[in-house]
């Protein structure tokens, strides 16, 4: 079971991933990840901008990648686009597998391409002025693992 | 019909603009002329993509859009 | 904030990680893995024993090392005892924190140390007839993997 | 008040009982010839922890049990 999404709207991580657990039957466990827009000093929101043509195509190919790599019964994948205030999720990964490995190294993985590897283009407002961001070195270390 | 190109993140700040439209065909280097000396720098860094008709380049330089194509300008995406 | 406890009961992970989220403000992300009784044919109920005096001290101590090793601000650690149906969840560990790889190593740590570090032993019963569960090689080698 | 030792897991269903009651004091060597011939085996294994007064010995050999202690065969943990 795939559930592979861009939301412009805020949304409760549960409301889905309470119907994907459901929608698959026999899994030995499941592993979910949230996001959420930290909230820092001074950090009054956060937007999200992507391209269309490429963003959610480029999910698909990610869980392509995920179900090639992982023994994988389900997964679901969330992005907010948009404006977002801190607190609110911005992203929700949640794979369902056999044994428990194969769940939590799936989520890692889509996390750390989501960050780093996904046509997502973030700026924050602080004191009314947006200010886009930039990458992060952690980030790029972090998905420089699946490579090995 | 004609060939648009779309800033995308912060090259749209950079632009002014979100996009403009030029005249079919489109390569790499009408591409560099159209888009103004700053975009033009950014544009040939590699950290920089493009795409062109849903697809995004492997080898941005080989651009070949033709009329109704869309050639999006990527930036490096956010890792936040 | 730390929520470790044994449940003799069945239980709904979301009624346990919601209200955790809730009490960790200003988090970056929280990952969630729950393992359940898995369905296989013939498996009609599993059992985990434990022994109270050092079962959830363990645990405590687990939870100890993982904030210790991570960067956490809270860390949720729920383990059934008693007698348990296919589907039923069996543990759910939640792990709250200001960035995503703290929260899902933690939780792939205190997973890894729950399957073959933690005192509980496990029967299954199959065609009326209960048989224990011998550890698994390949969990010794997931645990080994943080002995580095 | 005597010690009582506590058969875990399968070693219950080796034993056939849940637990014995000893007098006190009780050593290893006094364990060994506790429990019978089989336990004694399986208590050899280094995969057979002993707790005693709710603490796991470092050394199972070391263990001391005194008056109203309880000394618990834990054999090893299931990884399921």
């Amino acid at each position: 079971m795939r559930d592979i999404r861009l939301l412009d709207q805020a949304f409760a991580p549960e409301s889905l991933t309470k119907p994907f657990v459901r929608a698959n039957p026999g899994l030995g466990g499941y592993c979910t990840f949230v996001g959420e827009v930290r909230s820092e000093e001074d950090v009054e929101a956060l937007e999200l901008s992507h391209y269309e043509p490429i963003t959610l195509p480029g999910m698909q190919g990610l869980a392509d990648q995920a179900f090639a790599r992982f023994d994988l019964m389900g997964l679901l994948m969330v992005h907010r686009i948009g404006e977002m205030l801190p607190g609110e999720p911005i992203v929700c990964v949640s794979a369902a597998a056999r044994h428990r490995r194969d769940a939590i190294q799936a989520v890692d993985f889509c996390m750390d391409h989501l960050k780093s590897a996904a046509w997502f283009w973030k700026r924050e407002k602080r004191g009314g002025e947006w200010s886009w961001i930039e990458p992060r070195e952690a980030d790029h270390h972090d998905l420089a693992r699946w490579r090995k | 019909m004609a060939v648009r190109i779309l800033f995308l993140g912060p090259l749209r700040d950079l632009a002014g603009k979100e996009a403009i439209e030029v005249s079919a065909p489109l390569d790499w280097s009408v591409l560099l002329q159209s888009v103004g000396e700053e975009l033009a720098g950014q544009l040939q860094s590699d950290r920089v993509n493009v795409a062109c008709a849903g697809r995004v380049l492997s080898d941005k330089t080989s651009l070949n859009a033709r009329d109704g194509d869309e050639v999006a300008l990527l930036p490096p995406v956010s890792g936040g």
